[in-house]
Parts: structure tokens; sequence; C-alpha cells
């Protein structure tokens, strides 16, 4: 098992990770604590898509269609929140 | 090779009719796709005889307008889903890339079979709740109306629509894939045909958008099953909701039906005026222009939904600047004319007649772009109008053109050029007596998906019913003399057009393998010798 | 060809054949955070109009369970990678201990997930007819778990469905089947990461 | 009218344009009409001159490109942009008035309900697929719809805007020509959305206030007939016989003896009215006696519409998209 050493380092990153964003529900409820989640939750993405995924080793075209997903759904989130966010604003 | 009989090639590669349904070969691939989009294509456009001839009276004398709603229903699933999104990618697509890029078959060839019995599975489905008593919903699915008060058969239709898009995704990786790993040796991306560069930028939009259709219909689909949804307005749900998510799919969906066709008349223009497209670069980054920008606009359906109003304004002004690409590539085509040495082939003739009419419905598409002016005509006859021209003016006849352009090479065989000549005219004659008038109903407000309209607009309906009754005519020819040229037309060699491209490199009807030593591209692309 | 430049050339093809699958794969992904995709921007706008009754919702679920879950998928992707290393060295015992490992963490998952379920549809908090809450917000709080959770675990079963696939087509004198257990880790790494996110989304607000 | 007649008729009288802001947007209309006949024409004159001019085997000149062409593209881009820019800007300034209603304007309440507009005037009086307004003031319409999605378009005006269910929206005008305008719906909204047409009628601020005085307000008509025909007897709380209560039944999902159930839409109230021994409800026994050829259309129609309304306080008063004002 020892040549898995780094695996299992990143594993325990993912885990501390976790404990993180549960530890952050003892705090009182504050309306930081969402970003913080969202924030964690980015950590652990990038580090199983880096390690897990291999995408470190995989450069280039890989991780061009890997951040595609994403992106395009960027697109989508910030033009619906660009309705949502302004109704009733201009008027 | 005796004269009077083309080489076997793929066609007589594997006999038999099972072998088809078994075939791993890009090419035959194609020719499935062909045969089953041609039906699909004739349910439609009965569908839309139908309702011509229903408008002919105001009244509305010949159905009842539950029968109305369920044929224009019938007429958008059916021809957008499946005939327009996969005609000319999954047909000229399927049958060509390989050979424009000089490879022995897309990237994987059982992902390709396996997308056309899908798309079957959805085609039947829907078939299915069409027969079983129909849609009135319109293919735009608008909640709360498709969840919760129409009494169609919207489970159905929507879970045919949510498979048949999963074809659309498998095609797209496909042909994604297929070009960055497969093409020959030599060709690099500056070196591509315009027509491959117009599959890779559709496969980006069938990738990228498809998805988002598929979850949207899920969503819709459980509201209506479980009778509580995210959409239930009764519930605090917001069905303008399910309009940004269905137009995110949907607005990228007419450029995956307007990007091959450009690709198609890109080539037919270098052709048949044997000379390099003019700016070939910009035309290439105006395509993946179109793509990208394509993604952000969708708010010009909805300006008058009570969307907010900033949203508006930004949807109106990024929906401007999508339509410059296009307007760029029209002059483009226009200056690959200047200097060249023009031959009035079907499919050049075809080709002219995307310019002209893919013209007009681009800029009337300004109209729609601009707030106030959509304001008035949305979900009118305008609409109507606009889209037509772009997509049956412009996709279907660049479709007909690439079919014509690419028959050689198909079954080995020409086509006879006076009949298709004259039903090419006849198509353009017949669908600007249908749609012009439709403009003018727009404007005086003649609203879209009526069964019964007031009589002052019956005089326009009238004309726009007689121009139906010749565009039908004119798209009937084809479908006579193309196959009767499959088995009875003369052998066509290897590059009946003296074409450049890969595809005219090898024989006709191409062996199985396509080449037989796979070709070296040195050359840039269209570079035809300049006239004497 | 002498036997060596021929299985030269076909384990460059073959390197060829893998970096086009990878290719694949990860556009096959690109779609399915778009089709998951649809489903947080519709989180994201009715908890940006409802914030309220969505922090009640997440209160309603069992913290517990949620976070035990995301461990799991967590030592599960782990074990996947640890497979995909063991293919590629082509250790067979290793990669059939690892897939073994990734299948039952998946079972206790979804067993996890079938406890939540039950408890929802015990309290009456599955949206529909029977729904006890009042019928507002709140209910769309619940579709939108049950959708989403559910795609989720529908996603789960195609991944044990895929490994269990491997593990018979790693067992038997055929060849390790490198390519396809990089493919499935993939995947399964991909459904890990949706969890990811919908355990913030779903356990930590209102808390 | 034989048909060429109507033709010419109705291309050249064109559109009436009755309202303050349409002259506006008939000029933009008119003005993008232009440019797209100049920018289509000389595409197409130059076409067919190329066509015919170099045409295959003719001699005309073709000497080689002389300057690149990425002059050329990058004049023709910047055009194309500044022009579009142009024309966003023009129609977004219409749109902002559009959609700014001036203050104080004359509110009148507007319901959109599968297949008829119910028009509340400020007085109460109340008027089905009509609006009578004033010419010369800005009035301000409050749509809300009790179903799908409709759209309140009239062609004259140059305006449009969706009646969503679930909030308020609102769409202002000030007519400034008496007549009478079509009113249609136009997105599309079930069987008869076709029939769901309309007509506003315009006219002099005196004669309208005469009009809108002149109909004496029929207040809670629905409710009325409800108590008449005795309804309210057992449907309402309290009453003696154990009968389903009716608020929040409009659109809901009725279970129905034998397990299933049957979503209570327009038709499956007037069937329950009618035949209500056919129609009975899971867990409730048959008592309720048949109306058919007791209550006339009209009040069928009425206590329809009526039943409607009960328990559609219940729904959240502002949806996602708050009241639009």
């Amino acid at each position: 098992m020892k040549a898995s050493r780094d695996l299992l380092l990143v594993l325990a990153a993912l885990l501390a990770l976790l404990a993180l964003s549960a530890a952050s529900t003892l705090l009182p409820p504050a309306p930081w604590k969402t970003a913080a989640g969202l924030a964690i939750a980015m950590m652990k993405l990038a580090v199983i898509a880096l390690y897990f995924m291999r995408l470190r080793e995989h450069r280039g075209l890989t991780r061009v269609f890997a951040a595609a997903g994403l992106f395009w759904l960027g697109l989508l989130a910030v033009l619906v929140l660009s309705d949502y966010l302004t109704r009733g604003r201009l008027h | 090779m005796s004269a009077d009989a083309p080489p076997p090639g793929y066609l007589a590669a594997e006999p038999g009719i099972l072998a088809w349904f078994r075939t791993l070969d890009h090419k035959r691939i194609g020719l499935l796709y062909l045969f089953s989009i041609t039906g699909f294509f004739m349910i439609g456009a009965a569908a839309a005889a139908c309702m011509r001839v229903a408008l002919l009276s105001p009244q509305g004398n010949l159905i009842v307008s539950d029968t109305y709603n369920r044929l224009f229903t019938l007429h958008g699933v059916v021809m957008i889903w499946f005939f327009l999104i996969p005609a000319v990618p999954n047909v000229l697509g399927n049958f060509v890339l390989p050979l424009a890029i000089g490879a022995r078959d897309v990237a994987f060839p059982r992902l390709n079979l396996a997308s056309w019995y899908i798309f079957m599975a959805g085609g039947a489905l829907v078939l299915y709740a069409i027969a079983a008593g129909g849609v009135d919903t319109g293919w735009t699915f608008y909640t709360p109306y498709s969840s919760t008060y129409s009494n169609g058969h919207v489970m159905a239709m929507a879970a045919g629509v949510f498979i048949a898009g999963f074809s659309s995704i498998f095609t797209g990786l496909n042909f994604i894939v297929t070009i960055h790993r497969l093409r020959a040796p030599g060709l690099t991306w500056f070196r591509l045909p315009l027509f491959v560069w117009s599959l890779y930028a559709t496969s980006i939009i069938l990738v990228l958008a498809t998805p988002i259709l598929a979850i949207t219909l899920f969503l819709m689909a459980l509201e209506r099953g479980l009778g509580v949804g995210v959409f239930d307005p009764k519930i605090g749900g917001d069905p303008l909701l399910f309009q940004h998510l269905f137009w995110f799919y949907s607005h990228p969906a007419v450029y995956v039906m307007i990007l091959p066709g450009m690709g198609v008349v890109s080539e037919l223009f270098a052709c048949f005026a044997r000379r390099r497209i003019f700016g070939y670069r910009v035309m290439a980054c105006a395509l993946l222009a179109i793509a990208a920008l394509g993604f952000l606009v969708w708010g010009h359906h909805m300006f008058v939904s009570s969307q907010s109003l900033y949203a508006g304004l930004v949807f109106s002004l990024l929906s401007f600047l999508v339509s410059v690409p296009s307007a760029v590539k029209v002059f483009n085509w226009t200056a690959t004319l200047h200097r060249g040495s023009i031959r009035l082939d079907t499919p050049m003739l075809y080709a002219l007649g995307f310019v002209a009419l893919f013209t007009i419905g681009g800029l009337t598409g300004l109209f729609l772009a601009s707030l106030a002016v959509d304001v008035h005509v949305h979900g009118t006859y305008f609409i109507v109008a606009h889209f037509h021209y772009v997509m049956v003016g412009g996709m279907v006849m660049a479709y007909l053109g690439g079919i014509h352009y690419w028959w050689p090479k198909i079954s080995g065989r020409l086509y006879p050029e006076w009949i298709a000549r004259s039903s090419a005219v006849i198509i353009f004659l017949g669908f600007n007596l249908t749609f012009f008038p439709q403009f003018v109903l727009g404007y005086l407000g003649m609203p879209r998906r009526y069964a019964i309209y007031p009589p002052e607009f019956h005089t326009l309906n009238v004309c726009s019913t007689a121009g139906a009754a010749v565009l039908g005519l004119g798209y009937l020819l084809p479908l006579i003399y193309l196959p009767w040229s499959f088995f009875r037309g003369a052998p066509a060699g290897p590059n009946p057009w003296d074409a450049t491209g890969l595809e005219w490199r090898t024989a006709s009807p191409p062996p199985p393998h396509n080449f037989e030593e796979t070709p070296v591209v040195t050359a840039e692309p269209y570079d035809y010798p300049p006239p004497p | 060809m002498t036997s060596s430049s021929a299985s030269a050339t076909s384990s460059a093809r073959e390197a060829e054949q893998s970096v086009t699958n990878r290719l694949g794969l990860w556009v096959f992904l690109a779609t399915e955070v778009l089709f998951f995709g649809g489903m947080f921007v519709a989180y994201v706008i009715y908890r940006h109009t409802y914030p309220e009754a969505f922090r009640a919702g997440a209160r309603l679920m069992e913290f517990g369970l949620g976070t035990t879950n995301t461990a799991v998928l967590l030592v599960s992707s782990f074990f996947m990678a640890l497979g995909d290393r063991a293919a590629r060295a082509g250790d067979r015992r290793q990669l059939r201990r690892c897939l073994l490992c990734v299948a039952t963490l998946g079972v206790v998952f979804l067993g996890i997930k079938a406890v939540e379920y039950h408890s929802k549809f015990a309290d009456h908090l599955v949206p529909g007819p029977d729904f006890s809450g009042t019928r507002g917000p709140l209910e769309i709080f619940m579709t939108l778990y049950f959708a989403m959770t559910g795609l989720h675990a529908l996603h789960m079963l195609f991944g044990l469905g895929a490994i269990s696939w491997l593990l018979w087509r790693n067992a038997g004198g055929r060849p390790v089947p490198v390519e396809p257990v990089a493919m499935v880790g993939l995947y399964w790494h991909f459904v890990d990461c949706v969890w990811i996110f919908l355990y913030p989304l779903f356990y930590l607000p209102g808390r | 009218m034989t048909g060429r007649f109507a033709l010419t008729r109705g291309i050249l009288a064109g559109l009436e344009s009755a309202s303050s802001l349409a002259p506006g947007v008939d000029r933009l209309i008119l003005a993008l009409l232009v440019t797209s006949l100049l920018v289509a024409g000389t595409l197409l004159a130059l076409n067919l001159c190329f066509i015919v001019r170099y045409r295959r085997g003719s001699s005309a000149p073709r000497p080689p490109p002389r300057s690149s062409s990425t002059v050329v593209e990058a004049a023709w881009i910047a055009g194309t942009t500044v022009v579009f820019l142009g024309f966003f800007a023009w129609g977004a300034k219409l749109y902002l008035d559009e959609e700014r209603p001036p203050a104080g304007a004359y509110e009148i309440a507007v319901v959109a309900r599968q297949w008829m507009w119910d028009i509340h005037q400020p007085n109460g009086r109340r008027e089905f697929n009509e609006l009578h307004v004033p010419i010369g003031t800005p009035i301000r319409l409050l749509l809300t719809s009790e179903d799908v999605i409709h759209s309140f378009y009239v062609p004259a005006f140059r305006l449009k805007q969706d009646v969503v269910p679930g909030k308020t929206v609102s769409l202002w005008f000030d007519a400034t020509k008496a007549g009478t305008y079509a009113l249609y719906c136009s997105e599309f909204c079930g069987s008869k959305h076709a029939a769901m047409t309309g007509v506003i009628v315009a006219e002099t601020p005196e004669r309208y206030a005469a009009w809108l005085a002149g109909g004496a307000p029929e207040e809670g008509r629905g409710r009325q007939l409800f108590t008449r025909y005795g309804c309210a007897g057992c449907h309402e709380p309290g009453a003696t016989v154990r009968a389903p209560l009716l608020a929040g039944l409009y659109g809901s999902r009725v279970p129905v003896p034998g397990g299933g159930f049957i979503r209570a839409d327009e038709a499956y109230l007037r069937d329950a009215i009618l035949r209500a021994n056919q129609f009975a409800v899971a867990g409730y026994q048959p008592l309720m006696p048949s109306f058919q050829g007791v209550i006339p259309e009209g009040d069928l129609l009425e206590l329809i519409a009526y039943l409607k309304t009960l328990g559609a306080a219940e729904r959240p008063a502002s949806g996602p998209g708050g009241a639009a004002p």
C-alpha cells in the first residue's frame, strides 16, 4: 500500500475539507456560511479532478473539455440570474 | 471498369438488408439517417399541408381548433427534432466528414450506430404519442399549460424528444473527437474545409445545449406526472424558469440547424465559382463565434414574458452582436463570386437560394432583436415567417444543395441536371409565395397558432396556402428523380465537379475503408487553379 | 513487419485510442455537468427567491446521514483511483480488491439514501397530494431534493452496474481491462463530484 | 369584399396607430425596413452582376487579388457592428418608454382566464372581452392569469404583455384615437386560444365616464347565484350535510371513487354541477341533485367563474417575480 501514500494524502485532504464544512454548522448561522460551503465544495472538486481524475498529468485538450462543461453552466447561471436579480429594479 | 456501372464500393460490401442494421460504416449510417429523416420530413410536411389548407377559411371550417393545435405541435416537434437538427450533421456529416479529413471512419463507430437506434426509438415514441391522440402544447411545451392543463400525450412526446436528444449528444461527441484525432497527415486546422469547421461548431452546440433540454423536459414531465414541480405557480414556482431553461437549448438549436448549412454553402460557392473562399479564416472563426455567442442570446424569445427590463436590454444587445458574424459570412460569400468562374449547376442554385433567403431571414431577425419591434411582432406570423426563412429558406435549401453536390459520391451516379434545376427554381418561388405574405400578416397583428382568424387576414392566408402547394410540388420532385438516379443515373466517376477536397480523391461510391492509402495534404483548402 | 515493430505499432495505436477514449468520455462528462447543472440553476433561483423556505427545508434533512454519505463517496473515489493505478500496473488481485471496496461503499451509500428517503415518506414530506407542509415553496425544495438526489442515485446505480461489469471482465484469463477501468473511474469520480455539490445545497443551509 | 380589393386595402391601410408610442415603433420598423432593403438590394445586385460577368468561360479579366482581405473584412465587421448597435439603442430607448408607465396612470384590472378576458373597471363594473378606455389619458392595466400563460396583445397600440399566472404584470398605453381596436391572446393557452379575442373601445373621456356610470356594478353576482341555487346550503363550512368544501377546488386533483384522480378543470366543474351523480367524490355519498336544465348557461358560467375565485386567495401573494409594477 506504500506506493499509494500520495492517494492516501489526497483522501485525507478531502476528508479534512468535509470535516471543515461539517464543523461550520456548529457556529451560529451567518450569511458567509453558504459561500464557505460552496468554496469548500469547489476545493474538493479541484482535488478530485486533479489527482483522482489525473488532470494533473493530462494537460491541454483534456483540461479544456473538462472546464467547458462548468464554464457553459456558468454562462447559463449568470444570464438567468441577470433576469431574476434585476426584476422590479429598473421600473 | 465498365463504363455504364460505377464500382461496387461500400454499397455492395455488406450484402443483404440485415447488414444495414448492423453496419458500423459511417457511410451506411449516413444513408440510414437519410431514409429516416426523409420519412419524418414527409410526416411533418403533411401536417403543414393540412394546416395551410385549414387556414384557407377564417372560420376554420375544415378542422376543429383541437385538431389544428395538435397539427402545429406535430409539425413543430417532428420537423425540428427529427428533420432539421439531424439533417445535415447526421446525413451529410456522417457520410462526408471521415472522407473530408482522410479517415477510415468516425472515432466511435459503435456509438454512431447506437445514436441512430436511439434516434429511431425517440421517433417511435413521438409517433406513438401522435397516433394515440397527439399533443396540443406546441413544440415549446410551455408550462403551466403543458404540465397541468393540457390533456394530450405530453409525457410520451416529451420522453421521445428526451431520448432523441441523446442521439444528438452522441453525434456531437463523435464528431468533436473525430475532428480532433483522426485528421489526415498534413491536414492542419486551417486547411480543413469549411464544411468540417461547421460540423465542429455544430457539435459544440449539440454537446453543450442538448443536456439542458433533457433536464428541462425531465422536470416538466416530473411536474405533469406527480402533479407537483418546480414550475408550478400554485406553489410559488415560476413558469419563466422553464422558458429560460428551454430557450437556453432551443436558441443554440436553431444555430445547430443553420451552421452546417453555412458550411455546405461555403463548399458549393468554392467549387462552382472555382475560387478560394474569400476570407477563409474569418469564415471559420465566424462559425465558432456564432456557436459561442448563440448561447448568450436566448432571452430575445422572452422580451414580452415579464422578464426583467435589464435582462431584456442585455439579451437585445447580445442578439444584435450574434448577427454580426452571420452578416459577415454573407458578405464573404458574395465576395467569393468576385472574379470567380461561375457555373449554375443545381447545387449552386440551391446555394444562391440559401444566400438570398438567409439574408432576408437574418435581416428580419434584426427586427426581432430590437426590443420595441419585438414587443409588437412577438407571437405573430412575422415570427413564423422569420424562422421559416432561416430554417426552410436557409437550412433546407443548403441541405438539398449538399445532397445534390455529394450525390455522385454517395451513389456513384449523376442525377438528371435539368429536372433538378427546375425543381430548385420551383422550390425557391413556392417558398417565397408561401412565407413572404406571412411577414405582412405578422406586422398586421395576426397571432400565430390561430386555427380561426379575423376576415381581414383572409387574402394573405390564401396566397400563403397557394405558395405552400407550389413548395410541396417542388419538394416532391427530388423525392422522385434522386431515387431513380440511384439505380439508373449515369456513372459519375471520382470527381464529377473536379472539386478540391479529400472526398473527391477516392472512388464514387467509395470503398468501405474510404481510401486505398491515407491521403497526405500539402495544399491550402480550395486551391483551385486560377481561371485561364 | 517484425513482431516487435508490430506490437510497437499496435501499442502506439492503443495509446492513441486511449487518448481518444479519454477525450470522448470527458465530452460526455461535460454533458452530464450541464444535465445536473440545469437543476442547480433552478435551485439557485428558488433559493434566491425563497431563502427562508429553503433554510427550513434543509433543517428537515438528517445532517448526520448526509455527512456520512459524503465521506463514504470520498473513500469510494479513493479506492477507485487506487484500482485504476493497480489496473495500469497490471495487478489483477489488487484491482479486484479495490473494485469490491468501491462497490460495497456504493451500496452503503444507496442504503443510507434509502433510509433518508424512507424517513421523508414517513414524515409526509414527499411532494404531492399528501404533502404535510403548507403547499408552498417548501414543496419546491423537496421536489428539487428528490429530483437531484434521485437522479444522482440513478447515476450511482449505473456506476455500480459498470463496476460489476469490470469485476466480471477482470476475472478469468482475459487481459486486465485497463481502458475500461480508467473510463469507469472517471465516471465514478464525476458522480462523486456531483454529490460533493449536493451536500452543501441540501444539508448545510439554515444550520 | 373581393380578394384583390381586400389585399390592397389590407396592406395599404397598414395598421392603425392608435397609441402614443405606436408612431415611434413604426418609424423604427420603417428604418429597419429601408436598411434591410438597401443591404439586400446591394447584395442581390452584386451577386447577379458577378454571376453574369464572371460566368465560366466568359472573357472578363480576373487578376489575382492584390490587397489582403483583412482590410475589407475589418471594414464590414466594424460597419455592421456600428449599425446594429445603433438599432439596438433606438429599440431599447422605445422599450424603456413602453415599460415605464407615467406616474398616476388610470388603473384597470384585467384577469385572463382560459379563453376569456375578465375586465374589472375601477368602480367595480365588470365586462368580458371588451375594454372601455378613455383616450388621451395614460392607462395602466394590471393583469393576472388564473390558469396558464396568456398574452394581452393590441396590434393597433403595438403593445403586448404576457400574463403569467402567480404574479401581477402591468402594461401601460395612452390611446390617442377613438375607435375599436382588436385584442388578441398571443400566447398559446389551449383549445380555444384562437377564440380568446376581444375589443378595446377607446372613446372620449366624457363618453367613457357616461358609460362607466351607466352600468350598475353587479357586485358578487357569482356569490348571489351560489346561495340562490342552494349550493351554500351544503358546500359551506358548518353545513348540516357532509359535502366537499370547494375552496381551492379549481385546478386541484380530486380523488375519484375506485382510486385515481381527476383534475378539476373547467369541464369537470361544469359536469360536476350538471350531472352530480356521475361525478361523486371518493369518500362522499352521491347526494347532490343534478342541476341539468335548472341552471341556465349564463348563470353556470358565472358560477364556474365564482368557483374559480374560491380559494384562489391561498396562492402565495407574489410569485418569485414579485409584482412587476
